[in-house]
């Protein structure tokens, strides 16, 4: 038995343990839940210091100084990496309750800077880039193309009045929310018969992981 | 309750079953049903196949975690196959803190498999984290965000990253991706950069860009297992994603027959027993 | 004070970053380039926050003797090997050791690649067992609308997979199963779909203009 | 047959000219006879202006030309066109690019900001340059504005006007109306339901970090959600896949009690963090339903692949669910196995519906007017493409 062999073993042993859930709630999933849990708590931790926490904050704030020399991270100095590192620490605030509100402020920096960073881009990949992909020439009717670009415009336009909320779903409104919502409907049968190959995608991979790779019967 | 309506009760363990075996059945009995290549698969191909051997790398973002291992390892394996036969170069990163061991495991597979050789014909960036910041550091300065490949090897050092600074020495990039992470890559690398970016998505996540390859924001793409079978069959290198596609057919055709089943016994119960299970459709 | 300053700081955060995006100087953009590094380590510094809260319901349930202690048990001890073997003092990445190292070959790559790998993999593919009864029980023709569910989702069904194609083999280009999959994914779902997500814009983006002003801030929890 | 000479040059011009060899003129010995006669065409309308890049050093200047006349077809085939800089407008300068033929456009990057350059560019046909065309004087500056992201400000613009004239209306206690919403008002009654058979309610707030304005839209409705639980005395239980998310849960909730007066009932251990791994967590989610029976689940916020595998085990546990997300491929699944469900805008308009403060309202009302600038743009645009205006694709195009 080598490394390997008790690796596949021990995946397969755990993969049956999971589909037995599919039959009821039992001893075997409930030790399979539990370990898939810790088993990624202990890999994001590690991953998360490796490859951020040691590379941005500590290695420059503590071991490169040890050195003498002030290192250049991305254009900054290492005293730079300090501020962030102090903005990770005061999230532990709330556990006092005297400075608790302090943890704030970090939440005020991400938050607010992404919201920020969100709207422009927001504005130009999904509505500016989508109403010109969306306003389509809808004159040539006698060709396939013009049919199928009214088609587009108007399933656009009805849906989005679907979601117009202020006023009530009457009339010209009504008619045209409810073409919106076929449109919906047709997209999300579609969506849904789409999705059915991935998730049959996977579980065609656990059965070749089980008969291919363990078991070694096809 | 007549008998019909006893049968739209059914309890779904039954059906659990039948989907059990389906999927097993041809595994063993396989059937070879014919592949048909569709267009943004064949985007995808030509766009890797038109970049210049053993010149500007192709980037590889392999940013998939494990739980969507079965639909886009077989995508990576492919195009990095496709990749080191045409003797293109690779660069590989990942932007999924879980997609670390995956890329890592994918990249050197293909490369022992081709004999080919690390910093002279591939690289491994590895992970770094804050998805945007990457992206859109990558448009300025590789360097700036990937100082080091994975192993501690500075890029300056790396004979095939010589000149590679920014989107403008990559001729193509190909994230794969279970995720936005797709977005983020068109958002903050092709718009602002003009990047040329191909995707490998989830079946389900491909419906998300079908009006990014209307639009152009995206070069090609590859949806599902389905996606890398075309891409296996383009490649003449059949693997994981060829073997499946059988059973993709039966399950498909098992799951229709229980809704026809299923609606046969609704209209026929539904005259003594109004049934109430299931979600309501409408919105 | 406890209240204005986050507010003040969301302000002048979101603000810059949206200012940045119009303003190409190079310094501008530097500054927004360092600001969402910031954002990102004040991410990775919180996942112990989590971790804290995880270690803290399961020793609970361990203390206490809860039912199910056993797993729990099984958790934080599984955790805590995971670390002890990535984490182990003097460990550096790269081809070294079994312990203290994540690289591949070490136990640390073995236990994600055997458990965490398939663990996940495994649960994921539930689904194809889930999407099977949804599809069972909730695709009747009992309105309009779920009849146009219906009907697009079983063409797109057979119009993905080799028999599908099969079964239209013979027939014009205009009627067979992938030309109507390949068709109703690019213009009803589109349509649809680019009109959900115009309006989504909307609402993030009204939802984000609020968050800056100051307007939206339960997320920041009470006044105390 | 010296008379000979001069027809067969002038008809092998003539042939090539009509039927341009594959490779390069250069590879065509009996072009040679023409080459020395005459040098190719020279480059139009050459122009040089600043280079506007998002991350602006000042230190670029984009060219632009129209090809010379020999480039690609014609005796005279250019074989590269040559790119010279200089500070005074009569010097040769420097060479700073030569470039393949058919290309019409260049960036010359590494000018120092604020200096006049001007430049000449060649046709270059291997043996003989083009008359040059110049262009300048052009300097390199350091922007202030991203031009090409003139519409998105406008836009962006228009649209925080809207909204912040709306917010103002609704805080002067103007009545903004709203239509109903299907499956807002199930929410308070999934509660109630769970309150009747002593069952706990299961709020997810997706699997999005805080930045995703999914998540805190999520937050602002479970506020609302735990200030009912508060006052029926029913458990909440919040599972979270982020840390930070977590926390700010925690307050959220604790705030929510203590406004319903019952501070007491806040028990810190039903807000808990499972896993940041997405199947982890739906695994301990599913664990969750199996095991403390929730009697209503809202799952309300970012979601991925997770939210039917949440859907189906509610479902088996017969609990009554409400759903909603932005995540347009995951809303198929919701609407299916669901009792209700939110649709992508519909979850943003739910925090301002559901905690009926006017000032929130105002947002949703500023992208409602947005939605019908947006589809006057759609419609004027189908109208002029149909008229033959080819610009408005441009004005809308960024950068």
């Amino acid at each position: 038995m080598n490394m390997t062999l008790i690796g596949t073993t021990l995946a397969a042993l755990l993969t049956i343990a999971v589909y037995s859930f599919l039959y009821k709630d039992n001893p075997f999933y409930k030790f399979a839940e539990h370990l898939v849990v810790g088993v990624s708590a202990g890999y994001y931790l590690v991953i998360y210091y490796y490859n951020f926490i040691d590379p941005t904050v500590v290695s420059p704030v503590f071991r490169l100084r040890i050195g003498g020399d002030a290192i250049l991270l991305g254009g900054v100095d290492w005293w730079m990496a300090l501020i962030p590192g102090l903005l990770g620490l005061i999230l532990y605030a709330r556990f006092f309750p005297k400075i608790g509100w302090v943890s704030r402020w970090a939440l005020g920096i991400y938050v607010g800077g992404y919201s920020g960073l969100g709207i422009a881009p927001v504005m130009q990949a999904r509505v500016l880039d989508q109403i010109r992909g969306g306003a389509l020439p809808v004159h040539a009717l006698h060709t396939g193309q013009g049919w199928t670009n009214l088609l587009l415009v108007v399933g656009l336009l009805g849906t989005l009045t679907y979601f117009f909320f202020s006023l009530k779903h009457k009339g010209v409104l009504g008619g045209l929310a409810r073409i919106g919502i076929v449109f919906i409907m047709v997209g999300f049968g579609a969506s849904f018969g789409y999705t059915v190959m991935s998730r049959v995608s996977l579980l065609i991979g656990r059965m070749n992981f089980l008969l291919h790779d363990w078991l070694r019967i096809v | 309750m007549n008998r019909l309506g006893k049968f739209l009760q059914i309890d779904r363990r039954w059906i659990f079953l039948a989907i059990l075996i389906a999927v097993l059945a041809p595994f063993i009995w396989p059937m070879g049903l014919p592949i048909v290549i569709t267009k943004p698969v064949q985007d995808l191909y030509n766009a890797v196949d038109a970049i210049p051997p053993n010149g500007e790398p192709l980037f590889i973002s392999i940013d998939y975690s494990p739980s969507t291992v079965p639909e886009l390892d077989p995508m990576a394996l492919a195009i990095l196959r496709h990749a080191f036969s045409k003797d293109i170069r690779v660069a590989v990163l990942t932007l999924d803190p879980a997609g670390y061991g995956l890329a890592e495991r994918a990249l050197e597979a293909v490369a022992a498999e081709f004999g080919k050789e690390r910093h002279k014909d591939y690289v491994f960036l590895g992970f770094q984290p804050g998805i945007s910041a990457v992206v859109l550091g990558m448009g300025i300065n590789i360097r700036n965000v990937f100082p080091e490949d994975a192993y501690g090897t500075p890029l300056s050092e790396i004979p095939m990253m010589e000149g590679i600074r920014n989107y403008d020495q990559i001729p193509l990039l190909i994230t794969l991706s279970g995720t936005a992470v797709v977005e983020a890559w068109v958002i903050y690398a092709h718009q602002p950069y003009d990047a040329q970016i191909g995707a490998g998505v989830t079946a389900v996540m491909a419906t998300d860009y079908y009006p990014f390859l209307d639009t152009g924001q995206l070069v090609g793409m590859l949806g599902g297992m389905r996606g890398a079978a075309e891409y296996e069959t383009l490649i003449d290198r059949h693997d994981a994603g060829v073997r499946g596609m059988d059973s993709q057919s039966v399950i498909h055709i098992l799951i229709i027959v229980l809704i026809v089943v299923g609606n046969i016994a609704y209209f026929g119960s539904r005259k003594r027993a109004p049934e109430t299970a299931g979600g309501d459709a409408a919105a | 004070m406890r209240r204005e300053i986050p507010l003040a700081i969301t302000f002048l955060a979101g603000m810059f970053m949206l200012v940045d995006f119009f303003v190409p100087h190079h310094r501008v953009s530097a500054a927004g380039e360092e600001l969402k590094q910031w954002g990102t380590i004040v991410i990775a510094a919180s996942i112990l926050l989590g971790i804290g809260n995880l270690i803290r319901v399961h020793s609970k349930k361990i203390a206490r003797r809860q039912s199910g202690w056993g797993f729990s048990l099984v958790c934080l001890s599984v955790m805590a090997v995971m670390l002890w073997f990535g984490m182990w003092p003097g460990a550096k990445l790269g081809p070294n050791p079994l312990v203290g190292s994540i690289a591949q070959g070490s136990y640390f790559n073995w236990m994600y690649l055997n458990m965490d790998v398939p663990l996940q993999g495994t649960m994921f593919s539930l689904l194809a067992f889930f999407i099977a009864s949804a599809a069972y029980r909730a695709f009747r023709l009992r309105s309009p609308e779920a009849s146009l569910l219906l009907i697009s989702a079983i063409v797109v069904m057979l119009g993905r997979v080799p028999l599908g194609q099969l079964l239209t083999k013979g027939l014009p280009e205009k009627a067979t199963l992938p030309w109507l999959t390949e068709a109703i994914m690019t213009y009803p779902n589109m349509a649809a779909f680019r009109g959900i997500l115009m309006g989504a814009a909307l609402g993030v983006m009204a939802m984000g203009l609020r968050i800056i002003l100051g307007i939206e801030r339960s997320y920041l929890g009470g006044e105390k | 047959m010296r008379a000979l000479l001069p027809a067969l040059s002038l008809s092998v011009s003539v042939l090539l000219a009509l039927f341009p060899p594959a490779g390069r003129a250069a590879d065509a010995p009996l072009s040679e006879v023409v080459r020395e006669t005459a040098a190719p065409a020279a480059v139009t309308g050459l122009q040089a202006r600043d280079y506007l890049d998002n991350n602006d050093r000042g230190d670029k200047i984009e060219l632009s030309w129209c090809l010379s006349a020999d480039d690609g077809a014609g005796a005279l085939s250019v074989l590269e066109y040559r790119v010279w800089r200089s500070q005074a407008p009569d010097e040769q300068g420097e060479l700073v690019a030569t470039l393949e033929p058919g290309t019409a456009a260049h960036v010359d990057t590494g000018v120092t900001p604020g200096v006049a350059y001007y430049y000449r560019v060649e046709a270059f046909d291997g043996a003989l340059s083009s008359p040059a065309a110049t262009a300048g004087p052009a300097v390199g500056r350091i922007n202030l504005f991203q031009t090409s992201r003139l519409p998105v400000l406008v836009l962006s613009l228009a649209f925080f006007a809207m909204v912040i004239w709306f917010t103002r209306l609704a805080a002067r206690g103007t009545n903004l109306f709203v239509r109903r919403i299907p499956g807002l008002n199930a929410v308070e009654e999934a509660v109630g339901r769970a309150t009747e058979m002593g069952r706990p309610v299961l709020y997810v707030p997706g699997i999005g970090e805080i930045d995703d304005i999914q998540t805190i839209a999520s937050l602002t409705i479970l506020s609302h959600v735990a200030k009912i639980a508060a006052e029926y005395e029913t458990p909440l239980i919040v599972p979270t896949a982020r840390s930070v998310v977590m926390s700010a849960a925690e307050e959220v909730v604790k705030e929510a009690y203590a406004e319903a007066g019952h501070p007491d009932n806040y028990n810190p251990d039903n807000i808990r963090y499972l896993s940041d791994a997405q199947f982890a967590f739906a695994g301990a989610v599913s664990g969750i339903m199996m095991r403390e029976r929730p009697a209503a689940n809202l799952y309300l916020g970012a979601f991925w692949a997770e939210s039917l595998l949440f859907a189906e085990t509610g479902f088996e546990t017969k609990a009554i669910q409400v759903a909603g997300t932005a995540n347009v491929s995951q809303l198929p699944f919701f609407v299916t196995a669901c009792d209700y469900t939110l649709l992508g805008e519909e979850l943003y308009a739910a925090s301002a519906y559901l905690s009926r403060e006017p000032k929130l309202l105002g947002g949703l009302k500023g992208s409602d007017w947005m939605k019908v600038i947006t589809i006057c743009i759609i419609v004027a645009g189908v109208v002029l493409t149909a008229l033959g205006v080819p610009q408005f694709g441009r004005w809308f195009f960024t950068q």
